[in-house]
């Protein structure tokens, strides 16, 4: 029957065997089923080898390093920004930025706006936009700024089925807006928002648009342009790359504005004891010792992407999904939060069980070696917007097989007899 | 599989999970704090009420709690209430004592059934650390509340 | 004769069997002599295969996960804060923070200390003192918070042998002194500074000291209590661990009095609309999902480390700057910059030839397969200092062998000749 | 190991290097700039000179510049001089143009004497990704002062 599934990627068996980790078994030799991927996602052999080739065969700082190895690492390492420019068609590849992770890349923005000055300076009386469907990492950093600058944070609301409110966008998004930042895919919720519609509302009174893309980049075909965004997020470690490294891009005009972030190593052009000066984007953001072997592995990891085709990884994730949503609608007492209907939304489906907490849920299912995750997902605003404490979130990725899906569905079925609710 | 289940939800914790003693919060109290474990999102409001007893010795009168949370969370709070009212205020601070030690024990610590009553059937807990957090939340709540009370010594003088 | 150095470590050909890449060859089959530690150390076979198996097997994201991965993943990667805690003697665990790298741990004191209240905050009249061999990663950080907060930035001068000028301490060091923030190894000049003597007088005026040890971390015993630093930062990469992490040290009290560095992620204690508060140390300072794989790596770099013991590496590290110091003094024109009593130094050694730009000096060092730091190596105002632009570095570590001090010698003698020098 | 080191060096090279061709600051000048190369620190201080011809084109008059840096950023400054002084100046953006090509070709750019003349000798050097910087940094700031004294589009009107 899972065989009749529309969308799924071909040969999906030959590609899992891309994944060391998939062919791994748990406790009481349970086989590992991994529905846990929009926290983090697997690697592939081909990552992890060139990382450590790279480790064991071309291992030297970046830039300063004039001697071959050191250009060697640094042909690599700009190698990998190249791949990730080329995986989210950024008009230059010195707007690729490397950070820590997205939250970094996040903050950075945060950051070096409440330093800014003349058009990008914010203050009293300013304003930035944000969602209630954020993660924690969108909403702190503008917390801090907004606090801290006298500016005020407004939030745009959810709908009962899970989508951004934006029948208040006029009032929302004003001459005092001056940022709006917003996630592309929910992480909670699965919602895909309408970025570029909200992009243009924001250019219309010159705010600049900051877009979430952690959960995006790993199953949309992203394209910097069209999405309208002037600054971009996103990290490593969940488009089958390493932790350690996450990507901002900018527009150059925007990125050329924003005053430096941390100091020190190449982000300089010369320093004395008076004064210093700095580098070009993308160095100048880039302070300190480069994540240079995870700069390898994610434009590995990229280019294993893009050989897949992102168009096909997004088919495989709605048809997943759509079966997913399938089957968690046969269990009784299960409520999805957020949209259902699987072409509108990512994959990563949250929802509660009338009388097991989403902990009890989580653990009885791993002992059956199923991963998911519960909690608040760092989304907390967004669950208290349903009324809920905590939820259970399955989130499958490009390796994700039906079969999973239904040893997920027989396992929910079994947590309920386990607690007696059938 | 199931039995490694079961070594963790004995039943003694499902029972106290679905019939929660002394839950809700109660008047008079001295302290009420409010804990979160941030990584899942449970939370407990709890109040303590100390008396000095006619004896003397500084007594837990009372605790209440309003919780949401995980089985092994909501159960845990249930077990420490009947554990530690009534005590005197030392004595609940070692019942708390050898609770944390069994927690934190990783499965390799063998509880005293004297001294911990119910809360043995936690002693499972201690194997899965993801929960050790959930059992022990009211426990630190609890702690907390009388420690600021009472003051990091407990005598009475403190204790007023 | 090289055979009768002391201290060196024993059995040194099957120590460099640990580290793959020393066994590579270059452009006409030259083998590498590698002198460029002090910018990046190797990395051993245990460090790579830590993070491989990692990778491979054990992969998830950390605390928030709670299934079996997710407690494998996180049991690794606190692991790892374990034994960097272990490495440097921090009295808890708590107090290691993972950073990017040292820079970053450098720039979060400087960040949160813009954002701090009470005590530690800093205003006009207040004063920063570094020193003038600082790297630029302990300049840049405090220039822009001085400026930023209208402080004011001072300087230990430098002696001829390059070592700190402490005959105006009292005078540096004072009522208005709020940080002093030094390196313990300097990069360049190889000086081995008295940090605790210097904390000893910044905490006599109430000040907070900021050891920067990237340069002593991978060559002596760490004790960050009997250092006198209130905060330490280095950086996982100079320890033969991977790039993408970096290590902040700090005593709990300090720690805990200063405002939250990046947000988002694990930080939090919750969040809401309205506001949120913030987890305790060290997850206060780690926003998003840090780096769980290099904090494996790190694990092993510094136990692999520890097992070959500081003390003895410190011995390594002593015996080989002193037959180098020795050998450079044989060739022509060679002026070293920095002490040259190898028994009060570190093993980076930089120097000026006569006649021979850096550039052209390590670009003839190279075809010979010796690979050596040309340029400023990130310490301008030191450069300054000693009136020249730009110096030749070379940097030993625990797996350089006299051997390949004998084939820089040699090469240092040919780049003359090349230059028709002699 | 040699015949690499010799591609590099040529003698040309070399021969720039030990007696710089146009080297000190002279007046007049239009405009003067400071570039940097931010690794290694080789700095340059740069005046261009220009003026219009009796024949009403605008033509480089003189390239003067200080600068302290490695054999091959100290040559390619002087080699520029050479060339570009003396040539109206959309011919010298023609110049520069085409040694860009050059150095960014990874050694797979053949380079045109009758355009380069000395500046073949550069050939070299595209193969050392680490110094295309050094052999770029005069011509960069040479292209950076000009375009701010005639502007993007070289016209006469826009450059006076
Ligand atoms: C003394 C010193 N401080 C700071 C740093 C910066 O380390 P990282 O580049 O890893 O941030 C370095 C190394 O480059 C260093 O040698
Ligand atoms: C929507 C969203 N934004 C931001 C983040 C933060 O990513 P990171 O933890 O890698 O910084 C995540 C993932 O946790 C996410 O799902």
């Amino acid at each position: 029957m899972t065989h009749e599934l529309t969308g799924l990627l071909p040969e999906l068996e030959v590609l899992r065997k891309d994944f060391p980790i998939l062919s791994r078994t748990l406790a009481g030799g349970q086989p590992l089923v991994y529905l846990d991927s929009a926290n983090t996602s697997q690697k592939p052999q081909i990552v992890i080898d060139t990382m450590v080739d790279h480790l064991e065969r071309h291992n030297a700082n970046v830039a300063r390093a004039m001697h071959q190895l050191g250009a060697e690492s640094s042909e690599a390492f700009e190698g990998g920004r190249d791949k990730v420019a080329a995986f989210i068609g950024a008009p230059s590849r010195d707007e690729v930025i490397f950070t820590k992770n997205a939250s970094e890349a996040l903050n950075l923005v945060a950051n070096t706006l409440a330093w800014a000055t003349g058009d990008l300076a914010i203050g009293a009386g300013d304003e930035v936009v944000i969602t209630e469907m954020e993660h924690h990492s969108n909403i702190v950093p503008w917390q801090l700024l907004t606090e801290r600058k006298g500016a005020t944070l407004r939030w745009f609301g959810l709908t009962d089925d899970g989508r951004l409110d934006l029948s208040n966008i006029d009032d929302l998004i004003t001459e005092r807006t001056k940022v709006v930042s917003l996630t592309w895919v929910s992480n909670m919720l699965g919602t895909i928002n309408p970025v570029a519609e909200i992009a243009r509302r924001a250019h219309e009174v010159g705010a600049i648009v900051v877009v979430d893309a952690s959960q995006a980049a790993p199953q949309l075909p992203v394209d910097v342009v069209a999405s309208g965004a002037d600054l971009l997020a996103f990290t490593g470690h969940k488009v089958v790359g390493p932790t350690g490294i996450g990507v901002l891009w900018g527009r150059r005009e925007v990125l050329d504005r924003l005053p430096p972030f941390l100091g020190g190593g190449e982000m300089i052009e010369t320093v004395s004891m008076q004064r210093s000066t700095y580098a070009g984007i993308p160095h100048k953001f880039e302070a300190g010792t480069p994540p240079i072997v995870e700069a390898v592995g994610l434009g590995a990891a990229v280019d294993y992407l893009s050989h897949i085709g992102m168009e096909n990884i997004h088919a495989h994730e709605q048809a997943i999904t759509a079966y997913a949503l399938e089957g968690l609608a046969t269990v009784p007492g299960l409520t999805v939060l957020g949209p259902l209907d699987a072409t509108q939304r990512g994959g990563a489906i949250s929802f509660e069980i009338d009388g097991v907490h989403p902990h009890d849920v989580a653990q009885v299912l791993d002992s059956r070696g199923i991963a998911v995750r519960a909690g608040h997902h760092c989304a907390k605003p967004a669950h208290q917007r349903f009324g809920v404490q905590s939820s259970t979130r399955m989130s499958s990725y490009l390796y994700t097989t039906p079969a999973e899906i239904d040893a997920l569905v027989d396992g929910l079925e079994y947590t309920r007899s386990y607690f007696k609710l059938s | 599989m199931s039995q490694e289940l079961d070594a963790l939800y004995q039943e003694i914790i499902l029972d106290h999970y679905k019939h929660p003693h002394h839950k809700g919060l109660r008047d008079p109290f001295e302290a009420e704090v409010h804990h979160v474990n941030p990584t899942c999102g449970d939370e407990v409001t709890l109040r303590v009420h100390m008396a000095d007893a006619p004896d003397g010795v500084l007594r837990v009168e009372d605790v209440s709690y309003d919780s949401v949370g995980c089985s092994i969370s909501q159960a845990s709070a249930s077990v420490l209430t009947d554990l530690v009212i009534g005590k005197p205020v030392d004595e609940a601070m070692a019942i708390h004592e050898s609770f944390l030690t069994l927690m934190q024990g990783k499965g390799n610590v063998e509880p005293d059934e004297e001294v911990l009553e119910d809360a043995i059937a936690f002693a499972g807990v201690a194997k899965f650390p993801a929960r050790v957090k959930c059992a022990l939340l009211s426990w630190m709540a609890w702690k907390d509340a009388t420690l600021s009370v009472v003051g990091p010594v407990e005598t009475l003088e403190e204790s007023k």
